[in-house]
């Protein structure tokens, strides 16, 4: 046998992890256990980000994710604390019926996933890649143009394809935030860059409607106890 | 042990992609309990993150120039966001359903039904 | 300020005043006061404030001229010298009328001096003023060249119009509060009687009273100063209207109404000739102004004065001159062309060539065929006929197709062969149309007694200062555009006017008719010294008639104030109940008689009426024929109007009462009345007068707004010639027509002493003497017969036609109509409830239906919405795999 | 490291043993280094409150005291409340262990000698130092127990609300750096101390204080320490705990508190860099040779670590010093005070930065020259003596930065 690709290794242990935890998700009846399952599976898929060299995504999702489920996590003590670790069973139909859905979706999905060939294999020019992209592959020079792949969202890899120093994804992406996107500053010629948008406008979007969710939120979650409201 | 031997492709996060989509799915349509949909919801979404992720990724398939690029993860931080954001408001909500309710059963939910 | 600004503002503000003073009593009427009392003191104010004003624009008038008049005092004794009368008629108006601004003093003229600076000539001293002022205040419209403006035309003749009426309508008011006491109360008018028998009760009309005074004067106003025919036209028509509100006050009277209906229809037909005569001069001069206005391009647009009789010398172009300029050089050839400051000329041989005047020291031109001045020169401001009229005449000789603009040369020929003439004529004889409804020349004389109806305030204002003022006045203002002919009709129907008025008034018993009468005789007066020439003797006598006629009326007012009837025979010797009244109308009767003693002094009546009277002789001078009628009826008119107005008097005051019952009740009418009374005796005695210093004197004023230019020319008529007006001024006309006059006059006098003073004659033995003439006299001459007989009746009849062809046979067709619709409609609504409805409904029930199957969907169970959306998702997806498959 | 390794062994065990080897020099940090810091903890504790501390066993400061302690604490019976969740019960310790444990993975203890080095460093620390709340929330919970779960509660609405102060000051210096790189941020702080971050601008200087306090917090030490109060709660969320799995929640304490403290040094004190650049001025760097360069490092170790230790004595100070806060206070500290001063120190960071002349720009140039300012790439702006001395001094793991103002084409 070859040597074995520590990256396709890596790879699918955090997907058999991502995967099983995430039916446990499903699985499970005890919400706090269910919580507990779904972050396992969360930090499987920011390792598995990590290993598709979006290692700022993976962050992300480490942060937000887990905090976020953090948080539903305590929710869920917090709503079912009273009777101890109720659960509320759902119907052997329902079970079924769902079952059967997600067999046709499945059937429907993976097929999708496998049918392109170029997605079956990762890339096979990765060694001559190595050869001339070097240490200093890790920005883009401008002489390099694709579809020769650029570094910046392009890792060095080792003959066994593992990227062995992770790419720098932070600053392009807080840049192409901010409307400055440097990895396709190689195919637009030098007058249109400062013009570049990015993903300014999207990202101001966002940060307005993230700040009216928070107010609503506070606003819905706020105590307002009204007398024989209580059903 | 072939399986280890060989690189890894984008149709492979794809797969892992389906499979928590999938489990997401089955969780929000089974769970009774709110807070198992917004986990349902939370593993759905994070199905769709990995496959951005992977359509961005250059070395994951062997045509890279086709491949998303930057754009992948940028909008796969987009999805993130806004998940927290959805997270936000429904936990909200159900709160304020527990308010009014004193539980957190979805099928109780179900004043406005035709 | 200088006048020409400060005139337009203060005659502006004067004319907008009672517009104010009406559109408060529109609004706030009944309210002002107790029933409506304050508005007088408003409408009085207002038409106080415009005399106000009017007196300071007459002084700033004034004090131009006599700045202009200081600095010309050198040029006085030659410029007395050059317009020796003599040499006159050959001289040219431009030059004669250059310097003798200075001495319209003298009184060797009879007070009107003559001519007057035209405006091009003035000595260019800032302190000259301009004879007219004339200037857009705001465009209202233009349409391609049709412009309507609100525009104002201000000469000396503007100012003492404006003084005069604003006078007399603040006397007026005065009065008027005094006489309408009554209609402060509720009023029972006995002169109409109900359909019940009873008699009309009504709310007193005060403040409506004061409200349509106050539009008559802001209308009159505003017909004095406008700047184009136009607004002349406009404020014509509110004269009109506000005449029609006042003799109609009392509109519930029969009488009234009709009177008030008659004026206006009347009126409506000499309008109707005025519309003719405005649409002849716009549709051939493209223009409504009077004077010269520069427009906002700065360029100079054409008057109809001044297009009518152009201010500069031009020489038939066909003619050719020899022009020597002060270098030495010499040209011979055609003028093509000749503006203000240059010439163009071009040599026989050789091509055009421009020279400025200021280089000219010569221009010969050839002589004439008769020595003088050749035919086909004209002289500045003589009559002429435009090119437009000539071009609107003598279109159809535009000879090849291609041409659209004849040339000058070709317009020249055409003006020597008369085109465009009988343009002008219609122009002119649609103008005066106009003024012979408005005051009540021969045809349509017959409104005006009937405006008696109106009350006596009205009477006065209507017959004196406005409305029919407004006919002369405008024959006044159109005077220059008048060719020869038009003024010989003008001359006629005045002659034919007076006369018969004049005659007619004998015969009347009520009061006021004879007064109103004798208003109509005196503007026949006026006419005919505008017809004759005698411009300057026509509008005097329209101002001087102002001052006694409104005296006069206010005083019969007075009369019917204490009497409560018209009634001549049921009055007499009142002037021992009412002396103030007695002898103001006394005053005024003398006026318009003309007392004076002769080459002395005299009444205002005497200085006026004699000017037209010698204008007359002069006439009859130059063209006997013409002459003998029209002076032979203006001095024997001058008899008849001695004779009536002394009856009159005699009647109403003399002698000894014949209604005791009425005598009892009659009494001094208060201060209120009768203080105007005499102020107005003070200026119906004085206002003839000449003054050593003249600026105050009528007739200098009236000769300051003369068009400059020779009397016109009457090329259509042969041997009849219009005299130049200061002719009559000479000593031999003059005289003749002083003596003449006043012996006539006394003539008259003494019969009417005989007749009703001293009771020498019986008058009632005379009527049966003279039984046919007083029938036709008392009759009116049968005047409203014959047009009731000739227009009303078959008018009634064909209305009658009308009408029934309207009653049985449209009415049918539309009533036919009517049933069909309404049938039609049944049968819509028919459908409309059982098919559209039904439609509508069933598709609602369907939805209904539709909703409430679809409704068990809605389980509200969130599991199932995602079951649904998955399948949803898978369906959409293979359905899409499977499109795709087919499709390749 | 790895590859020389493989010339001698299959590839995969080369990987596999390094991997082993840096784990385990990793593992020191909370295993020893939680015993150290106990040892220190007593002892500080005791000088504050006028005592001794240990003395007996082991020498004259009971030096062996750590160890006693960890054996103990192994050879303790491990309990279980009957109606636990045995499960969650099992697990909570480990997760909240292995959290503060995978902290240390991105922390540079030296130039370059990092387990793995992350471009996003700083964010990975934070974010897997929050997840170590994680563990204790399950704790709380699965113990059954009133005690622990109100623990629990406190100690998740604590640390998640002081996430927000905590992020924002790390963007300070983040900001400055303009990269989350950690190895990146020690380059540019090299030099005299003055090109510390801390003393960059008084906005830095504040924000070091705030971040402290959050940092504080969100490791739960005292006066935040309302987890295990022990007054109220009888000892919070471990309440049920004893034995190697109370002894692993003490390592994963300590050890976030050592990881927050070496956010601190890198982030403001220099990281590796001593206030005065011996190593350099020695010539101890990479371009005299790997093994000077080595030397130089270790220096740069001792840096590290002393100012570790530095953080963490002052933590312990700050706990036997301070009492306990309300918990109503502890939130009103962070948001009414933590959040807003954070707030502003940011802003005017910002603004003192790229505003104010000298204010020193992007540290990192080669994005700025490169993409933000589109200009040729020139050598770091001389208001940036620290950016020259990466130039110099840059080893292996530089040229990230470097390259590019070699290799990019200036002003394409």
């Amino acid at each position: 046998m070859g040597p074995v690709n520590w990256h396709t290794f890596f790879f699918y242990l955090y997907a058999l992890v991502a995967c099983g935890f995430g039916v446990a998700v499903v699985i499970s009846t005890n919400i706090v256990r269910m919580a507990m399952y779904l972050i396992v599976s969360l930090g499987a898929t920011a390792g598995l980000f990590f290993l598709a060299g979006a290692d700022f995504v993976g962050a992300m999702q480490l942060m937000i994710y887990v905090g976020g489920t953090l948080v539903l996590l305590i929710f869920g003590v917090m709503l079912t604390a009273q009777g101890p670790l109720i659960s509320l069973r759902t119907s052997g139909g329902d079970w079924i019926v769902a079952m059967l859905l997600a067999g046709c979706l499945g059937a429907l999905l993976i097929p999708a996933g496998l049918t392109v060939k170029s997605w079956n294999t990762g890339r096979p020019d990765v060694k001559e890649e190595v050869a001339q992209s070097g240490a200093q592959a890790v920005l883009v020079s401008a002489d390099q143009k694709p579809p020769v792949p650029t570094a910046g969202d392009m890792p060095d890899v080792n003959e066994d394809g593992i990227p062995d120093k992770q790419p720098i994804t932070a600053a392009p992406l807080g840049l192409g935030l901010l409307g400055a996107r440097v990895d396709k500053l190689e195919n637009v010629p030098a007058a249109l860059r400062p013009g570049m948008s990015g993903y300014l406008l999207p990202f101001e979007v966002i940060s307005v409607h993230l700040l009216v969710v928070l107010v609503g939120a506070a606003y819905l979650a706020r105590s307002k106890r009204r007398a024989g409201n209580r059903s | 042990m072939q399986l280890l031997t060989q690189t890894v492709g984008v149709s492979h996060f794809l797969v892992v992609g389906a499979v928590l989509f999938i489990a997401g799915v089955v969780c929000m349509a089974v769970k009774r309990n709110a807070l198992g949909v917004l986990m349902g919801i939370e593993l759905v979404l994070n199905g769709a993150n990995i496959n951005f992720v992977a359509f961005g990724s250059k070395f994951l398939r062997s045509d890279s120039a086709y491949a998303l690029g930057l754009d992948g993860q940028l909008i796969s931080l987009f999805v993130i966001v806004l998940a927290a954001a959805e997270a936000a408001v429904a936990l909200a909500i159900t709160l304020n359903f527990y308010n009014n309710h004193s539980t957190v059963d979805v099928d109780r939910a179900d004043e406005l039904k035709g | 300020m200088a006048p020409e600004a400060s005139l337009p503002l203060l005659l502006g503000l004067a004319w907008l005043l009672p517009l104010a003073s009406f559109t408060i009593i529109v609004l706030f009427g009944p309210k002002l006061g107790k029933a409506g009392i304050m508005a007088s003191y408003v409408a009085t104010g207002a038409i106080i404030g415009s005399f106000l004003l009017s007196m300071t624009a007459f002084g700033i008038w004034h004090i131009g001229k006599l700045g202009i008049r200081a600095e010309t005092a050198a040029h006085a004794v030659e410029g007395h010298a050059t317009d020796g009368h003599d040499n006159a008629l050959a001289a040219t108006p431009g030059n004669m009328h250059t310097a003798d601004e200075g001495d319209h003093g003298d009184a060797a003229h009879g007070g009107s001096g003559h001519g007057d600076a035209a405006p091009g000539e003035h000595h260019g001293t800032p302190t000259s003023l301009p004879k007219s002022f004339t200037k857009d205040w705001y465009s209202l419209a233009q349409f391609g060249p049709l412009k309507l403006s609100i525009s104002y035309y201000i000469d000396s003749l503007t100012i003492l119009m404006f003084s005069m009426v604003t006078l007399i309508a603040s006397l007026i008011h005065f009065y008027a509060f005094g006489y309408m006491h009554d209609e402060l109360h509720p009023i029972e008018d006995h002169e109409v009687v109900l359909s019940d028998g009873h008699h009309l009760h009504r709310p007193g009309r005060f403040y409506r009273f004061f409200q349509y005074l106050s539009l008559f004067c802001f209308s009159m106003l505003g017909l004095v100063i406008a700047g184009n025919i136009l607004m002349v036209f406009v404020f014509w028509e509110l004269v009109g209207i506000c005449s029609y509100f006042l003799i109609g006050f009392y509109i519930e009277r029969k009488s009234a109404s009709n009177a008030a209906n008659k004026a206006f229809i009347v009126n409506r037909v000499g309008d109707f000739g005025m519309i003719i005569g405005l649409m002849a001069l716009w549709g051939s001069l493209g223009t409504f102004a009077f004077g010269d206005i520069k427009n906002e391009h700065g360029k100079v647009e054409r008057g109809i004065f001044s297009s009518v009789r152009p201010p500069e010398r031009i020489i038939d172009p066909s003619i050719p001159q020899t022009v020597t300029l002060t270098g030495g050089a010499v040209y011979t050839g055609q003028i093509t062309a000749e503006t203000a400051e240059s010439i163009v000329i071009k040599p026989v041989d050789g091509e055009a060539k421009t020279i400025l005047l200021s280089d000219i020291s010569s221009r010969t031109v050839p002589a004439g065929a008769d020595g003088g001045v050749p035919a086909t020169v004209h002289e500045p401001y003589a009559l002429r006929v435009p090119d437009g009229m000539v071009k609107s005449a003598a279109m159809n000789l535009i000879t090849g197709p291609d041409q659209i603009e004849p040339t000058p040369t070709q317009v020249e020929t055409w003006r020597n062969e008369k085109y465009g003439y009988w343009l002008l004529v219609i122009a002119g004889l649609g103008i005066f149309c106009g003024c012979i409804g408005k005051s009540a020349q021969f045809p349509l004389h017959v409104w005006l007694p009937d405006a008696m109806e109106g009350p006596t305030p009205v009477s006065a204002l209507v017959h004196s200062a406005t409305m029919v003022a407004a006919g002369v006045y405008l024959a006044g203002r159109f005077f220059p555009v008048f060719t020869g002919e038009v003024l010989l009709i003008i001359a006629y129907v005045g002659a034919i006017t007076l006369f018969m008025a004049a005659t007619i008034a004998i015969t009347a018993v009520d009061i006021k008719r004879v007064l109103a009468y004798s208003t109509v005789s005196q503007l026949g007066y006026m006419m005919l010294g505008i017809g004759l020439g005698g411009w300057a003797a026509g509008l005097f006598h329209l101002v001087t008639h102002a001052f006694f006629k409104s005296l006069l009326f206010m005083c019969s007012g007075s009369v019917i104030h204490a009497t409560h009837t018209n009634d001549m025979r049921r009055m007499g010797g009142l002037r021992h109940k009412m002396p103030w009244t007695a002898y103001t109308m006394l005053v005024g009767v003398l006026a318009i008689y003309g007392a004076a003693i002769p080459f002395v002094v005299g009444f205002s009546g005497h200085y006026s009426k004699d000017s037209i009277i010698a204008q007359a002789l002069s006439f009859w001078d130059l063209n006997p024929r013409h002459g003998a009628i029209l002076a032979g009826l203006a001095i024997a008119g001058s008899g008849i109007t001695a004779f009536y107005m002394f009856r009159m008097w005699f009647m109403t005051f003399a002698g000894k009462p014949r209604d005791h019952h009425v005598y009892e009740h009659v009494h001094e009418s208060p201060p209120v009345m009768y203080i105007p009374l005499v102020v107005l005796s003070v200026f119906a005695f004085a206002a003839g007068f000449n003054y050593s210093w003249q600026p105050l004197s009528v007739p200098s004023l009236i000769e300051q707004a003369r068009y400059p230019g020779a009397a016109a020319t009457a090329p259509l008529l042969d041997r009849v010639i219009i005299p130049e007006e200061f002719v009559s001024h000479e000593w031999q006309f003059h005289s003749q027509a002083e003596i003449i006059v006043w012996f006539v006059a006394l003539g008259g006098l003494a019969l009417a002493v005989a007749f009703y003073g001293l009771q020498l004659l019986n008058a009632d033995e005379a009527k049966k003497q003279f039984a046919p003439f007083y029938k036709v006299l008392w009759n009116k001459y049968y005047f409203d017969e014959l047009y009731a007989a000739i227009f009303v009746k078959p008018v009634m009849f064909v209305a009658k036609l009308i009408a029934n062809f309207d009653r049985w046979f449209i009415d049918g067709i539309i009533h036919r109509l009517a049933a069909g619709a309404k049938q039609i409609a049944v049968l819509d609504d028919a459908i409309d409830r059982y098919f559209v409805d039904g439609l509508v409904n069933l598709v609602a029930a369907w939805t209904w239906s539709i909703g409430n199957s679809l409704r068990r969907l809605q389980t509200g169970s969130l599991r199932q919405y995602v079951m649904l959306i998955v399948i949803g998702t898978v369906a959409l997806t293979l359905l899409v795999r499977w499109s795709v498959a087919a499709g390749n | 490291m790895a590859e020389a390794l493989a010339n001698y062994v299959w590839p995969w065990l080369a990987y596999l043993l390094v991997g082993v080897l840096q784990a385990g020099l990793l593992l020191i940090v909370p295993l020893v280094g939680a015993m150290f810091f106990v040892w220190i903890e007593r002892k500080v504790s005791a000088r504050i409150q006028d005592r001794l501390g240990p003395t007996r066993c082991g020498g004259k400061f009971g030096w062996l005291q750590l160890l006693a302690d960890g054996l103990k604490l192994i050879t303790k019976e491990d309990l279980r409340p009957a109606d636990a969740d045995a499960v969650l019960f099992r697990v909570a310790p480990y997760i909240s262990l292995c959290a503060s444990f995978a902290a240390l993975l991105a922390l540079p203890f030296s130039n370059g000698w990092v387990a793995q080095e992350l471009d996003v460093g700083v964010f990975f620390i934070l974010a897997v130092v929050g997840l170590e709340v994680f563990g204790v929330i399950l704790a709380g919970y699965a113990s059954a127990s009133k005690w622990s779960l109100f623990g629990a509660m406190r100690e998740a609405a604590q640390v998640v609300s002081y996430e927000v102060p905590l992020g924002m000051c790390v963007v300070v210096p983040v900001m400055i750096a303009g990269t989350m790189n950690l190895v990146t941020i020690g380059q540019l702080q090299a030099g005299l101390f003055t090109n510390w971050f801390i003393f960059h601008d008084p906005f830095t200087f504040i924000t070091f204080w705030v971040y402290f306090t959050c940092a504080t917090a969100s490791v739960n030490r005292a006066p935040f320490d309302l987890a295990e109060a022990e007054s109220e709660l009888v000892a919070g969320f471990h309440t049920e705990y004893s034995g190697f799995r109370w002894l692993s929640f003490f390592m994963a304490e300590y050890g976030s508190m050592f990881a927050v403290s070496g956010l601190a040094a890198i982030l403001f004190f220099g990281g590796w860099n001593g206030p005065i650049p011996v190593a350099s001025l020695l010539g101890l760097t990479p371009e005299h040779g790997p093994v000077l360069g080595w030397i130089g490092n270790l220096l740069g170790l001792l840096n590290f670590v002393l100012k570790c230790i530095f953080g963490v004595t002052f933590m312990v100070w700050v706990r036997w010093t301070l009492p306990r806060l309300r918990i109503d206070q502890v939130m009103q500290v962070c948001l009414k005070y933590c959040t807003p001063i954070a707030a502003v120190m940011f802003l005017g960071a910002t603004i003192w930065t790229f505003l104010l002349p000298g204010g020193g720009g992007l540290r990192s140039m080669p994005y700025a020259q490169r993409y933000v300012l589109n200009a040729p790439a020139v050598e770091a702006k001389p208001q940036a003596p620290a950016a020259k001395n990466v130039a110099i001094d840059s080893g292996s793991a530089v040229n990230d930065v470097t390259a590019v103002s070699r290799t990019a084409p200036g002003g394409e």
